[in-house]
């Protein structure tokens, strides 16, 4: 299949339902239920559940430009969340629920939890899944939540891939918004962009942003239940680069990026929390320091060929 | 080079002030959760300032004869240090206290210092600084906000300033506008004015900001009438003005503590979930120890200030510096909080993570840009 | 942007092709010290890059009728990974292999071509390059190296070439030279000529440097008559030439390893002692992590050398993230090992950690510093 | 006294004893009497032993800028090591011998062990002098060496505030000769100094040089037993700026930067080396970090004042 025959009827979904302003009505704790129900309505919640067992059976990699096309959009529903947890509840034999699942891993706030109807939990192979009992972060529009009194550490490597293409798809679109910025924002008498400083300083973002993306892609390349190694790059490597993105498109954008009514802070917030979530850069950093060391014989580059 | 920035002390009268001030601010600070601490710059309590105010905490470097304490940078350093650490709400009487008073104190006529600086002193009179306008950003130069001066000596003010922090709580604005030619004049034709936020003809529109916060704000003037004596200092003098007033700015204590009330709850956390490794103790003391070179350099800052010298450079390199690490704070420890997924985090410090990790971008924009900080050192190092 | 940049997965013809390649990589570094092979890029060993041309290893991009593998970029990143990575002496096939060899079979008429490639291709034709003069730096278009065309058809050349790596152990320079016009005409009026270093007229000297060795040296030509052939390509296209030449060193894996030799020696040693405190494990697996990506990044980039493209925005960004990371190494293991003072370190990996400690500037200096990376990078971005 | 009736004469001394032919001669393995004997003559090598001992009875933070100009010069022989270790010693009633005296405090090589006479090893307090039998460390025109079997564990404070003072005067240096090589460089027909992305390099070489300098400071307030805080501030930041400081030079001056003729390597190497030497910034920080933990309650701006 064309996999572009997918990605551009998702991309004008997203484009419909999650405009800047519906992305700002359900953060500002507004009615999601019509947006959802147009990813419901759309089949794509299936899309990674296997043909056998009624979803379209794409795998992973397949899907990763979807998924990021939700971190592109700041699309403030866990709608990856839901594609990964219908496919593995699916493989297990459990019914999915028609609402909103996000995965929670950690003591820490989860993605989307705060605006899902239900959360996932337990392992890959045995998901558990709970009515959602969220605790608000208290962080001012956050659809993220605590989800006390659930173990998901098992599923964190494939909560932390699937941040890693929410964080790509995000970062994607924060390097073109601020390269557009500062080709129109004139300063001087001359656009921003000219300024050899801010070339520097873009030159890094978009190195950054190419580095989140494959660094992603890395984490897809191994399935649903993705080799911890490969999560581990994943992650490691969006984080890392989410970090950085954040901080020079807002220093590129100035004073007007952080405002509420333009739309970078909508994207750069989604990088901080993705970026926090399911363990940061030095967590695996830490996991991948570990497998490292198990084959401390071996050339860093055979490691990595048979990572 | 620069090598007139060396290690200082606080003189014992200086010192000798915390134990007061730290009173005052303990009252003020104890009810509020660790996330309203870490806003600190941000945070309005006119009420407290007045406290300050009436404790002799403002107006430091104005004379006593209009009201103020006449003490020396230094004390001024020791009440920022403590209010900045302790993350006590200073933005009702912030800009009066730093730029305005001393701005009005160094141009402006008898008259307005009697009317302007007893009440600044006492944390009675809030200014904000109208200096940005849509598209200006660091370019101050091409201000088109017009005051024209009308026959009997007034003014008519037609324009906008967008960014004023705290222009919906202030009573004055110090404008930097356009008073004879046009933008292509660029630093030609710029004078202050001092514009009494009640008049008519002004509207003021919050901006909300990413953290939900509304610190800054657009203010429209439309045929604004001011007095005669609305100017301060020379007409066409403005752009000379501003240059001295972001002096007044750029030094001080206040480039290295924004973070700091997130470091210390951060701290606080390690201690109480008693969590030792290596990777936490290096972060900790790598905190701990950019802090107190930066406390020192700014210490160090202040002295030339005390021997009267105006430390551009020296400032500028020191704010650069600052800033940078107080944006690196948020990174590093939202890094090691998520590096420890299973370990429980206390909501507030979260909040308080993410409110300093959002607010961030903002550091290096108040007062000159990273940028801009970086032209002025690299014209100090004499490079061509 | 950039989407072209996906993963991609080597074929299995060139993946099959390690271990006999590794074979003949073991018997050349298995007496090498670790701080010798670290040296790799800079490791001058005739005799193993003769090995490799006889193996078939050299000339991969080279049509059969002249001496090459006629095999694909994914060959060549299979053949770079594994001598990089293993830490062998490469230099004195690098430049014929990488670059002249692909000039030449661009530019090249039919008989350079017959008479230079199947020596290349064998590892017996070492190259250097003759671009930067004193005081031109990345300013390539400022030379002013001369050849004046004589009456016969041949050349007279004058001048001086600097920062010529490897011109004392090097059959021919190919010279970025001047043909007509002045310095003050930039980029026109520039023509390469291949420089046979054995004429009369020419004198190498070696530059050591801070490492005690000496791959770099100065060229100077005195009235070294060239035979009319000596110029490659069209008179007056120099700098296109040496733009397309640049693009050729841009592409493939030697930007991610040049500190890998470096990583692995460390990572026995940590073994060795044991030590698996977090800060050590977060090191080790945030530099895997890194060159994981960038691993890819290169690979990414071959794939679109493969496919026939130019990929010279996409190469200059792999390379700066490349060269960053491997700056990075030394500093970051550097810190690692003496944050841990009393455990003994072998005096062999403290060599080549000080090896690569003081030859990484250089590493952001050979093809294009960083600024210019960063420029083209810019440009790709569309800025204006 | 007025301290600069001590400096310019030092300074004279240095410029006369170690120029940088001086200095390459002496790192090549060449006789380094001369130059010891012009440092043994001065005087200067009992700045820091007390009046009573027969010294000049110097303070630690009035001696750091002549420790600088050591650093400034790229002095080849152990002259701070050696008039800390007499000051030292002196206390302690132990008699210093002539020679050059290199202070070893861990397993890897110290500074200046390969041209010392003698190793100082033990405690401040109870100081122990050995005969110097050093091992060389292989790398080219090091003076640095292997001193094995000694402890000197407890002499890692009070050597890391020297390294923190060799440092700053070394980057001082640094920074001048990269501003004046910036200047004074064309290309592309101006100099690079104008380019905004050197500006911007600069400005933070500067920052870093100053950096040091007070971290140094701060190291020598205390003393020759400095607290361990103010070691630990002083290296950690004098270590970090180090490479930075390294890295800016080398990037700014290009290839000339490497070739041994050129003097900038004299004093990066140092930089390297003393920014390893007696504990790395990670050291320090988790020295740092450890007395930070022990007053957890303490809010760190009280901390640094008690520091």
């Amino acid at each position: 299949m064309d996999m572009q025959e997918l990605i551009d009827p998702f991309a004008r979904l997203i484009e419909d339902l999650c405009t800047p302003a519906a992305v700002r009505a359900v953060e500002a704790g507004g009615d999601s239920s019509a947006m959802w129900n147009g990813f419901v309505e759309s089949g794509f919640l299936d899309a990674l559940v296997a043909e056998e067992a009624g979803g379209a059976g794409l795998s992973l990699a397949d899907a990763a430009p979807l998924i990021a096309l939700l971190g592109r959009h700041a699309v403030p529903l866990p709608v990856g969340d839901t594609m990964i947890a219908r496919a593995l509840l699916a493989a297990a034999g459990v019914e999915a629920p028609a609402g909103p699942i996000a995965i929670a891993t950690g003591a820490g706030p989860a993605p989307f939890a705060a605006v899902a109807s239900h959360i996932l939990s337990g392992s890959p192979e045995v998901p558990v899944l709970s009515e959602a009992r969220v605790e608000a972060t208290g962080v001012h529009h956050d659809v993220d939540g605590y989800a006390p009194g659930l173990d998901g550490k098992a599923l964190r490597a494939v909560a932390a891939m699937l941040r890693a293409i929410l964080i790509s798809g995000a970062a994607e679109r924060v390097m073109e918004m601020t390269v557009a910025y500062a080709n129109e924002r004139s300063q001087f008498g001359k656009p921003i962009g000219k300024q050899q400083a801010v070339q520097q300083q873009l030159s890094v973002l978009a190195e950054q942003a190419v580095a989140a993306r494959i660094a992603a892609a890395i984490g897809a390349r191994s399935g649903l239940t993705p080799r911890l190694a490969d999560a581990a790059i994943a992650k490691h490597g969006a984080s890392l680069a989410a970090a950085q993105i954040a901080a020079i498109a807002h220093a590129v954008h100035g004073a007007i990026g952080i405002s509420e009514e333009y739309d970078l802070q909508l994207l750069t917030r989604r990088l901080h929390g993705w970026r926090l979530a399911d363990g940061s850069e030095g967590y695996w950093a830490g996991v991948l320091g570990g497998l490292r060391m198990d084959e401390a014989g071996k050339p860093t580059a055979d490691f990595l060929r048979a990572a | 080079m620069f090598e007139t920035l060396t290690l200082s002390t606080l003189p014992p009268e200086d010192e000798a002030i915390r134990p007061a001030l730290r009173a005052l601010i303990a009252e003020a600070i104890s009810e509020l959760p660790v996330d309203r601490r870490a806003r600190s710059w941000q945070g309005f309590d006119a009420s407290f300032s007045r406290k300050l105010g009436q404790a002799g905490y403002l107006g430091l470097s104005i004379p006593k004869s209009y009201g103020g304490a006449d003490r020396s940078p230094f004390t001024r350093f020791v009440v920022v240090e403590e209010l900045l650490s302790a993350g006590a709400p200073v933005a009702a009487h912030w800009i009066a206290d730093r730029q305005s008073g001393p701005l009005i104190r160094h141009f402006g006529t008898e008259e307005q210092r009697q009317f302007y600086l007893p009440r600044i002193c006492k944390g009675e009179a809030l200014f904000c600084i109208g200096m940005s306008e849509p598209g200006s950003g660091s370019d101050l130069a091409s201000v088109r906000t017009r005051a024209d001066r009308q026959e009997d000596g007034s003014w008519l003010l037609n324009g906008q300033k967008i960014w004023t922090t705290n222009a919906m709580h202030s009573d004055y604005m110090i404008a930097l506008v356009r008073t004879s030619g046009t933008s292509a004049d660029r630093q030609q034709g710029l004078s202050q004015l001092i514009v009494d936020l009640k008049l008519p003809g002004i509207t003021i529109r919050p901006i909300v900001d990413l953290t939900g916060d509304a610190h800054f704000a657009e203010v429209f003037f439309e045929d604004v009438r001011l007095a005669p004596d609305a100017l301060i200092g020379a007409e066409g003098q403005g752009w000379k003005q501003v240059t001295a007033e972001l002096a007044f700015e750029r030094s001080g204590p206040e480039r290295i503590y924004s973070s700091v009330v997130l470091i210390d709850a951060w701290v606080r956390h390690l201690e109480a979930v008693g969590r030792k490794d290596s990777a936490t103790m290096r972060l900790a003391g790598s905190l701990t120890a950019q802090l107190a070179v930066l406390r020192e350099m700014s210490l160090a800052v202040t002295a030339r200030l005390v021997a009267g010298e105006s430390p551009v450079v020296e400032a500028s390199l020191m704010k650069d510096l600052g800033t940078g690490f107080e944006q690196a704070v948020p990174q590093l420890i939202g890094d090691d909080l998520a590096a420890n997924p299973d370990e429980p985090v206390d909501a507030e410090l979260y909040r308080t993570l993410l409110y300093v990790t959002h607010i961030a971008p903002s550091f290096s924009l108040r007062g000159g840009t990273r940028e801009i900080l970086r032209g002025i050192i690299a014209r100090g190092l004499g490079l061509r």
